[in-house]
């Protein structure tokens, strides 16, 4: 039951400018984001102590004036190491699952569209893919173009390109049934006019919070990747690894390996809670 | 069974085997890229050149991979998976005992979070929108954020050390009674609950959410039926096909994904001796663990097709 | 290896046994102690001693469970592939020895009843008599003869290669004495014979999983990579072994093998991680940290043949620059004893006390740097965690390195393969080496001109004359002197840096007695299942 | 006897995804006698179901019943509590849906769900209510009453499931029972069983109706009174009679005269007959793998020749399952054909659209019955429109908003509309874009697979006067595929009347009432006339029904 606008009156209550419509939990997962963004950016200025330096006599020390985060195991400033981590975790997982997701939704698309045998060629790779587990391929990575931060990136996209990849396709065959998409074909559009603006409009959305999920799961990865001496060298370290590095603390409760774990659930829960309340374009316009 | 399902089945054996196939070309060539062989990596700090040869000869690991792969291939098409370079004992034997530990292991688990994770998905699907749902939402990525070692150490920290109710390790082959399944399955059945429940969670809510909006279920609606009859008897039955979906793909990390909860709880499972086999460079065992991981998960997809077929009537 | 505590004086004896009374608790003891920069000696049990006032008597019956640090698939029960302590550990409840050192690190006899030589060059060996083998077979000069020739074998792929290749010769003289020549005089070759690779199988064995030997223990379950048990030998040639069975097995996570312990799973958890200490601490008197220096260490090894290694004054600042005390104190928590640049460690008898340990000095570091004009310019190292606490190392030494303006680029490598594709290939790298009973081993290992192991490519023919002439000399005196001499000479030329011993703890239960330090390694030389006892 | 249901001053309020509170339901009263029957009717998006649901107290969501009280049977609908209104839906009143295929749930038998009612209000038991709904199919001539039962919805064809979920909604003995456009979705055919169905039953057991629907012929047949809706306001109400005697509303006058035949004014005289625009000779087209003799599984079309005068229009007749939409597919190489010739403006075109070049793809455009899945959800009108312009005309975007502008006047949309998305326009708005799209191509042949018989008849007559003049201007013509013949006779100058995938017929307009094959004979005269006593007294020879109408 469609409603027809031309004739009803109403009144109008909140439509804030630019036509979108924000919601406070997205704003709060937006900001916090932004500063974990600007942490990354601004680090290396704004830090207590150099990364490296073993500052404190103790080690796990706890909370105090001159270390605000108390000391890591080894008694370097736990403040520092955690701003200067954010630039890892964050860059490189974000990096690594936008490139992910976006390989995975095109080569989806592509599968679904084109279909045949492409797209079982496609599936059946990609499946293989997926069984082979993630530390061989990440020991082969190492072993045949040794480390550094971009193949760190590329390996954490390879690794999860096939679930992207199962899920846009899953989505894309659906769509791919409607009518307007015969309408496109017979026109004589290309596959890629098919893919870029018939079908990946209306599969953003579920995307999107696929995405959400799948950048937690690459931040914890990062961290099993850098364990096995691909990418982060030290004396730096991503969140994951400060977690690992300090799990000694864990029994005392030292701030050592609380605090990375606390980061990186603000990380991962505000890109969820950002992805599942995007600002809605408001297209209700009586005017 | 009929024949469309029959079909199915057919194809996806078909399926089967020529990814098994890619899997198995892919290892290998893996393999054979990472440096150093089994002898050098045996022999370790004692590995001067001689020695090394003197092993590979006796290991017959002097012929070039490519020989050794395809009499591997050879070997398999026989039912023989071959002995393993690293102690000379056959692979069956070795990947035997410790598979079913690894579908012991999976099989609680599954039987512990699935039913938790329907029901999460559920309910914050019927109750969409309202605060219960919205924690639902926080919490499962709030759990999933933190990394699995972490829970796992502290699982053991609280209930083994300091309260001192379930053993730190988790031996599969001491268990007699039941009591003691539930103490030795706890805390790995607990951490990897963790793990991979939110995926699940989130697919549930999504396809109940799906459903809830059909006119069959306004239909029932409309005839009187309870909020909860509406989502057992008309929305779940509809929504199986991509929940089920959901299931299959979160199981199959229990079979290669448990590196971590095998190390902590000193669980003697598969996933351990892939890692073993990839850090000796062992040829016919990686490939043999290869096959498992990659039999388990093309078995878990097809259950889930099939069993979305037999709820659907329409494809039945 | 004595008791003495180099500098532990009378009063602080009397200052500890005041505390105890006290009630103090341990953690103000260890704070104590660290304040007061007591290198703790080797193998004292420290926290136990004032404790074991009364005679311990053995007590017989319960099942010992311990834990190792490491296994996988190529967990091997063949002395001469063993290649980890969790391999020694089985070897030695499986097999024996024809000698074995004692605490105090003087090969006692095993299954050798009398050892003799003339010239140091052949040696005749007596066997014990009634000593049978597991399958009932008796002992016999074949099964010595097998056991040690197997070892030239190169598809064996025996550990000890290098070292047996010196027995050129062996007699079987009668069903009981053995003779063996050598290629040149050793007055080591006991000693030798005490090292796990050397233990005695049966001849002609080639199915190694058995584990068909003469020891305490017979082997009842084997599975590589997961776990041993042992039962209780009853028709052993020794007294012993206390307990009826024995499982041995690996927990590779320091903190899951520390809380295994805690929660009364296992008795003991070899190889702790310094971090855990304070974790086993807080547990109070249910459990005892057994500490044992025994020579092994992690060190930085710079090639003198590439660069930077080559330039003499790159050599010189490194050696300065590393601040020992800071690596003993953060990286080993105090678990460790500051190394003078020598492979010999203070646990054995010809350890060069009058060599001290280079002083931390940044500033002449910064000189030397300057004149090798290294400064600026990153330079590589090679670390990574198949040499422990490597990395710790690494990151303290490339803090006072930044400090000075040299830039040290550490880089993690994977563990997997390290051994074979990073150690003595790159120009600067970590490398770990495992404790070895004489200096003549080390020395003809490390550090020799022809050496296999020569980490920085150190040649003097000088030192190799020294190595082959104190091999021969029976003189102790004598022998003495010329090591001392070498080891002034490695500390100063060549090109690796040795910042400290590294001392091995395993935490045991209070319950698990007769455990005692050995200079073969932790875990009373990996051979404690056959001496301790279970309190009920 | 006080009324079964009394509604006073009702008002219901929906909220758009801006937030902004839209009025739908402006304040209306509504009366009903037991045993009366009362039809809302009113084209979509007048509100007649919305008022018809609030009968059960249950708004669509994103709406409320913001005002005014519905009383049934003595119970005020707004103020029970949920679990009271549960109590009575199924049992007092009940509601037949608008697509009974939707309504079925795939997952269930027939059965269960038709007895579902006396289990939730465990009004008999199992056995008791299988009898009683065995009696019911047997009332509604459904065929094998006793089998039926145990089918899946999709083992059944729509017209029984039609009938179907009116057993269910009887089943529970209800006081009211709520009709919401039962038979739109059937064919012309099926939709006179359903109907006669409906009146015996509902007659037999005095049951009070609603019947909600946009075809004043239909609702003529069955109702006692009707209520004119616009704009969720009450019109006009009256007797059957009164309303189709003397509608005083103008806009009942207009859903009145979309129903009088327009007469086809004569089209100009057949000058020298050119070349055809379209020639297709014995096309065969299927699904399903092609067998050995390169003929595919199921053949959907057989051996159909046909053609189309440049200028002319052709409509193709027959009900769902006769192979036209088959056919169309055929012509436009979505589904490339087995067999045959088609022959374009003198060319002759490759079987599938991928072996067209540009120009004959653009000269022949096709548009689609549902534009709901015609017209891309997330792109808006100007979006869709601009894209052929770009593709075949490569405009630049000055020419391209002025051609849209153009195009939204040739089909009567507002200029303001390019910024909306398909979502929020109406049926009828969606269809007009889709028309316009096809029109942005400038084509020569456009092929309407069924277009208006998704739109009730007001809109779908504006449509038909819009080709109709399009034609005039760009002198374009048409192939008109349908089951609506009143749709058909009004647009086009020949038709062509199909069953079972073969061409039965070749009629032009002025024989259109005598049709001499037999199975157009039942299809001409199953269309329902706006005299009430017409379904009472048609009488159609048996054997024919049972031959040709599937049941």
């Amino acid at each position: 039951m469609k409603m027809t606008h031309s004739e009803t009156k109403s009144a109008r209550i909140s439509g804030t400018p630019l036509g979108y419509r924000f919601n406070i939990v997205g704003m709060v997962g937006l900001s916090i984001i932004l500063c974990w963004a600007l942490v990354a950016i601004f680090a290396p200025l704004i830090i207590p102590y150099p990364v490296g330096e073993i500052v404190d006599l103790d080690y796990f020390g706890p909370m105090s004036g001159d270390f605000w985060l108390g000391s890591d195991y080894l008694g370097r400033d736990m403040l520092s190491r955690i701003l200067m981590g954010a630039r890892y975790t964050v860059g490189i997982s974000l990096a690594a699952v936008t490139i992910a997701c976006f390989s995975g939704v095109v080569l989806g698309m592509i599968a679904a569209v084109a279909g045949g045998w492409l797209d079982t060629l496609l599936s059946r790779f990609l499946d293989a893919l997926n069984s082979i587990p993630s530390k061989l391929f990440g020991l082969v990575v190492v072993a045949a173009v040794g480390s550094s931060i971009p193949v760190l990136i590329l390996t954490l996209s390879v690794i999860y390109i096939p679930g992207a990849y199962r899920f846009a396709r899953a989505l894309a065959v659906n769509i791919n049934a409607m009518d307007f998409i015969t309408v496109a074909r017979i026109r004589g559009e290309s596959t890629l006019y098919l893919i870029r603006s018939e079908i990946l409009p209306n599969i953003i959305g579920p995307v999107l919070a696929d995405l959400g999920i799948r950048f937690v799961f690459i931040v914890l990865l990062l961290s099993g990747l850098s364990f096995l001496g691909l990418g982060v060298q030290p004396p730096y370290a991503d969140w994951g690894a400060l977690v690992r590095e300090n799990i000694g603390g864990l029994p005392f409760g030292a701030p050592a390996v609380m605090f990375p774990s606390l980061a990186i659930a603000s990380l991962t829960i505000s890109v969820n809670l950002l992805i599942d309340n995007l600002p809605q374009k408001i297209r209700d316009r009586s005017e | 069974m009929n024949n469309r399902v029959l079909s199915l089945v057919l194809s996806r054996l078909l399926i089967a085997v020529i990814t098994l196939v890619i899997v198995s070309v892919a290892v290998f060539f893996a393999t054979t890229l990472l440096p150093g062989d089994t002898a050098s990596i045996l022999l370790g700090q004692a590995a001067t050149p001689e020695a090394v040869e003197g092993l590979r000869k006796a290991m017959h690991l002097d012929e070039p991979a490519i020989f050794r792969f395809l009499r591997w291939i050879v070997g398999l098409l026989q039912g023989d998976l071959g002995t393993s370079y690293a102690n000379e004992m056959p692979v069956a034997d070795l990947i035997g005992g410790r598979f079913v530990n690894t579908l012991q292991l999976a099989g609680v688990t599954a039987l512990f979070s699935v039913p938790i994770a329907l029901t999460l998905g559920i309910t914050s699907a019927m109750l969409r929108g309202s605060p219960y749902d919205r924690i639902v939402t926080v919490l499962t990525i709030g759990v999933i954020s933190v990394p699995e070692f972490m829970i796992a150490t502290s699982a053991v920290l609280v209930f083994a050390v300091y309260l001192k109710w379930l053993p730190a390790l988790s031996f599969a082959n001491e268990v007699t009674s039941m009591t003691d399944l539930l103490r030795v399955y706890a805390m790995p059945v607990i951490t990897l609950t963790f793990v991979i429940s939110a995926q699940m969670i989130r697919m549930t809510r999504a396809a109940v959410i799906e459903t809830l909006n059909t006119p069959y279920v306004e239909m029932a609606l409309l005839k009187g039926a309870s909020r909860s009859r509406m989502v057992f008897r008309h929305a779940l039955p509809n929504a199986l096909g991509p929940i089920v979906n959901a299931v299959a793909l979160s199981l199959s990390y229990l079979l290669g994904g448990v590196i971590i909860v095998e190390t902590i709880f000193n669980y003697p499972g598969i996933a351990k001796l892939m890692v073993d086999a990839v850090s000796t460079r062992d040829l016919p065992l990686i490939q043999s663990c290869a096959m498992v991981f990659c039999l388990g998960y093309l078995l878990l997809i097809t259950t889930a097709d099939i069993i979305a077929i037999l709820s659907n009537p329409r494809l039945r | 290896m004595n008791d003495k505590i180099t500098n532990w004086t009378r009063s602080d004896d009397a200052m500890v046994e005041a505390a105890i009374r006290r009630g103090a608790t341990r953690r103000e003891l260890l704070q104590m102690m660290l304040a007061g920069g007591a290198a703790l000696s080797a193998g004292t049990l420290v926290f136990g001693r004032a404790g074991d006032a009364v005679a311990a008597t053995p007590v017989a019956g319960g099942t010992l469970r311990a834990a190792g640090w490491s296994a996988s698939t190529a967990d091997t029960l063949d002395p001469a592939k063993a290649s980890l302590s969790t391999d020694y550990v089985r070897c030695c409840s499986f097999y024996n020895r024809l000698t074995f050192l004692d605490k105090g690190g003087t090969p006692q006899m095993e299954l050798a009843e009398a050892i003799e030589t003339k010239d140091a060059k052949t040696w005749t060996v007596k066997l014990r008599k009634g000593v049978t083998f597991h399958d009932g077979k008796p002992l016999t000069a074949d099964d010595v003869i097998f056991s040690l020739k197997r070892h030239l074998d190169p598809s064996v792929g025996s550990k000890v290669a290098k070292i047996a290749a010196q027995m050129t010769g062996f007699k079987a003289v009668d069903k009981q004495t053995v003779e063996i020549t050598l290629a040149s005089p050793n007055a080591d070759l006991p000693t030798i014979l005490s090292m796990h690779h050397f233990m005695i199988v049966a001849d002609g064995t080639t199915d190694f999983s058995k584990g068909n030997g003469t020891g305490a223990f017979v082997r009842e379950v084997f599975e590589p990579g997961v776990r041993s048990v042992g039962i209780k030998n009853k028709n052993y040639w020794k007294s012993g072994p206390n307990v009826d069975s024995f499982e041995y097995f690996a927990i590779s996570d320091d903190s899951s093998r520390v809380n295994a312990l805690l929660s009364g799973d296992i008795h003991l958890a070899a190889t702790i991680n310094p971090r855990s200490m304070r974790l086993v601490e807080s547990q109070g008197d249910g459990f005892v940290l057994s500490k044992t220096t025994s020579g092994n260490y992690t060190n930085l090894n710079m090639r003198l043949d590439m660069e930077p290694g080559s330039k003499r004054d790159f050599v010189e600042g490194m050696k300065y620059l590393v601040n020992r005390e800071q690596i003993v104190k953060s990286a080993l928590r105090g678990l460790g004893e500051v190394g003078n640049d020598q492979p010999v460690s203070p646990a054995n008898f010809y350890h060069n006390t009058e060599l001290k340990p280079r002083a931390f000095d940044p500033e002449k570091a910064k000189f030397h740097f300057e004149k090798a004009g290294v400064l600026g310019q990153p330079i590589p190292v090679i670390a990574s965690d198949a040499a422990n606490s490597a990395i710790d190392m690494a990151m303290i030494i490339q803090a006072s390195a930044a400090e000075i303006g040299l830039k040290l680029d550490v880089q993690r490598v994977p563990a997997d393969g390290y051994w074979d594709n990073y150690w003595l290939k790159a120009p600067v790298h970590f490398g770990n080496i495992n404790p070895r009973p004489t200096p003549d081993i080390l020395f003809s290992l490390l550090y020799a001109s022809e050496a296999p192991w020569n980490e920085s490519q150190y040649k003097s023919e000088k030192f190799d004359k020294m190595l082959i002439e104190a091999r021969g000399s029976l003189d102790q005196e004598k022998r003495k002197a010329i090591y001392n001499e070498m080891q002034l000479m490695v500390a100063s030329e060549a090109g690796t840096i040795i910042p400290a011993y590294i001392s091995n703890v395993d935490a045991i239960t209070a319950k698990l007695k007769g455990l005692e330090a050995n200079p073969l390694g932790g875990q009373m030389g990996y051979a404690f299942a056959e001496y301790v006892w279970l309190e009920a | 006897m006080a009324n079964l249901v009394e509604i006073r001053d009702l008002k219901v309020e929906a909220t758009t995804d801006s937030g902004r509170r839209v009025e739908i339901i402006k304040g209306i009263s509504l009366d009903l006698a037991e045993g009366e029957i009362v039809a809302l009717i009113g084209e979509s998006g007048s509100g007649k179901t919305t008022i018809a649901l609030t009968l059960m107290g249950y708004a669509r969501p994103g709406c409320r019943i913001s005002g005014g009280s519905v009383s049934v049977a003595g119970k005020d609908m707004t103020t029970l509590s949920e679990k009271q209104r549960a109590r009575v839906r199924g049992t007092e009143v009940t509601y037949v849906p608008q697509s009974a295929a939707a309504a079925f749930n795939p997952a269930a038998t027939i059965m269960d769900q038709v007895i579902e009612v006396t289990r939730i209000h465990g009004l008999m038991g199992a056995d008791a209510a299988r009898t009683r709904a065995v009696d019911l199919f047997r009332a509604l001539s459904l065929p094998e009453p006793e089998t039926i039962g145990s089918r899946y919805p999709h083992q059944v064809s729509g017209g029984q499931l039609q009938r179907l979920s009116a057993a269910m909604a009887l089943i529970g003995d209800p006081k009211l029972v709520i009709f919401d456009e039962p038979t739109t979705a059937l064919d012309v055919t099926t939709q006179i069983e359903v109907l006669r169905a409906f009146k015996s039953v509902m007659r037999k057991g005095g049951i009070a109706g609603v019947y909600v629907s946009h075809d004043l012929a239909v609702v003529a047949q069955i109702a006692d009174h009707i209520v004119v809706l616009k704009g969720g306001e009450i019109q006009e109400v009256g007797t059957t009679e009164e309303i189709l005697s003397n509608a005083r509303h103008p806009y009942t006058r207009e859903l009145l005269s979309a129903f009088e035949p327009k007469p086809r004014e004569a089209s100009d005289p057949a000058e020298s007959a050119p070349a055809p625009l379209l020639k297709i000779e014995n096309l065969v087209a299927g699904y399903g793998a092609s067998k050995t003799d390169g003929l595919p599984l199921v053949r959907a079309v057989e051996d159909v020749s046909l053609r189309v005068e440049k200028g002319r229009n052709l409509g193709i007749i027959g009900e769902s399952g006769c192979g036209k939409s088959t056919l169309a597919r055929a012509i436009a190489g979505i589904l490339p054909a087995a067999v045959g010739e088609i022959v374009f403006d003198g060319e002759e075109l490759g079987r599938s659209a991928r072996e067209r070049t540009r120009d004959q793809l653009r000269e022949m455009q096709i548009v689609f019955q549902y534009a709901d899945t015609a017209l891309n959800p997330a792109k808006s009108v100007e979006d869709i429109l601009e894209r052929p312009l770009v593709f075949y005309h490569g405009m630049n975007a000055r020419a391209r908003s002025l051609r849209i502008d153009e195009l939204l006047d040739m089909v009567r949309l507002p200029r303001n509309l390019r910024h909306r998305r398909p979502g929020e326009l109406s049926g009828g708005q969606k269809q007009r874009v889709n028309f316009a799209r096809a029109l942005a191509a400038d084509p020569k042949l456009i092929l309407c697979d069924e277009i208006t018989s998704a739109l009730d008849t007001v809109v779908a007559a504006a449509v038909i006067e819009l080709l109709k003049e399009l034609q005039r201007e760009l002198g374009l013509s048409y192939i008109f595929i349908s089951h609506d013949l009143s749709v058909v006779e009004a647009i086009c100058d020949e038709i062509v009347v199909m069953y079972g995938g073969k061409k039965v017929e070749d009629i032009t307009p002025a024989k259109i009432n005598a049709p001499h094959h037999p199975y157009s004979q039942l299809l001409f005269s199953s269309v329902p006339k706006l005299d009430p006593a017409w379904l009472d007294n048609l009488e159609q020879d048996p054997e024919l029904v049972r031959a040709y109408c599937r049941r």
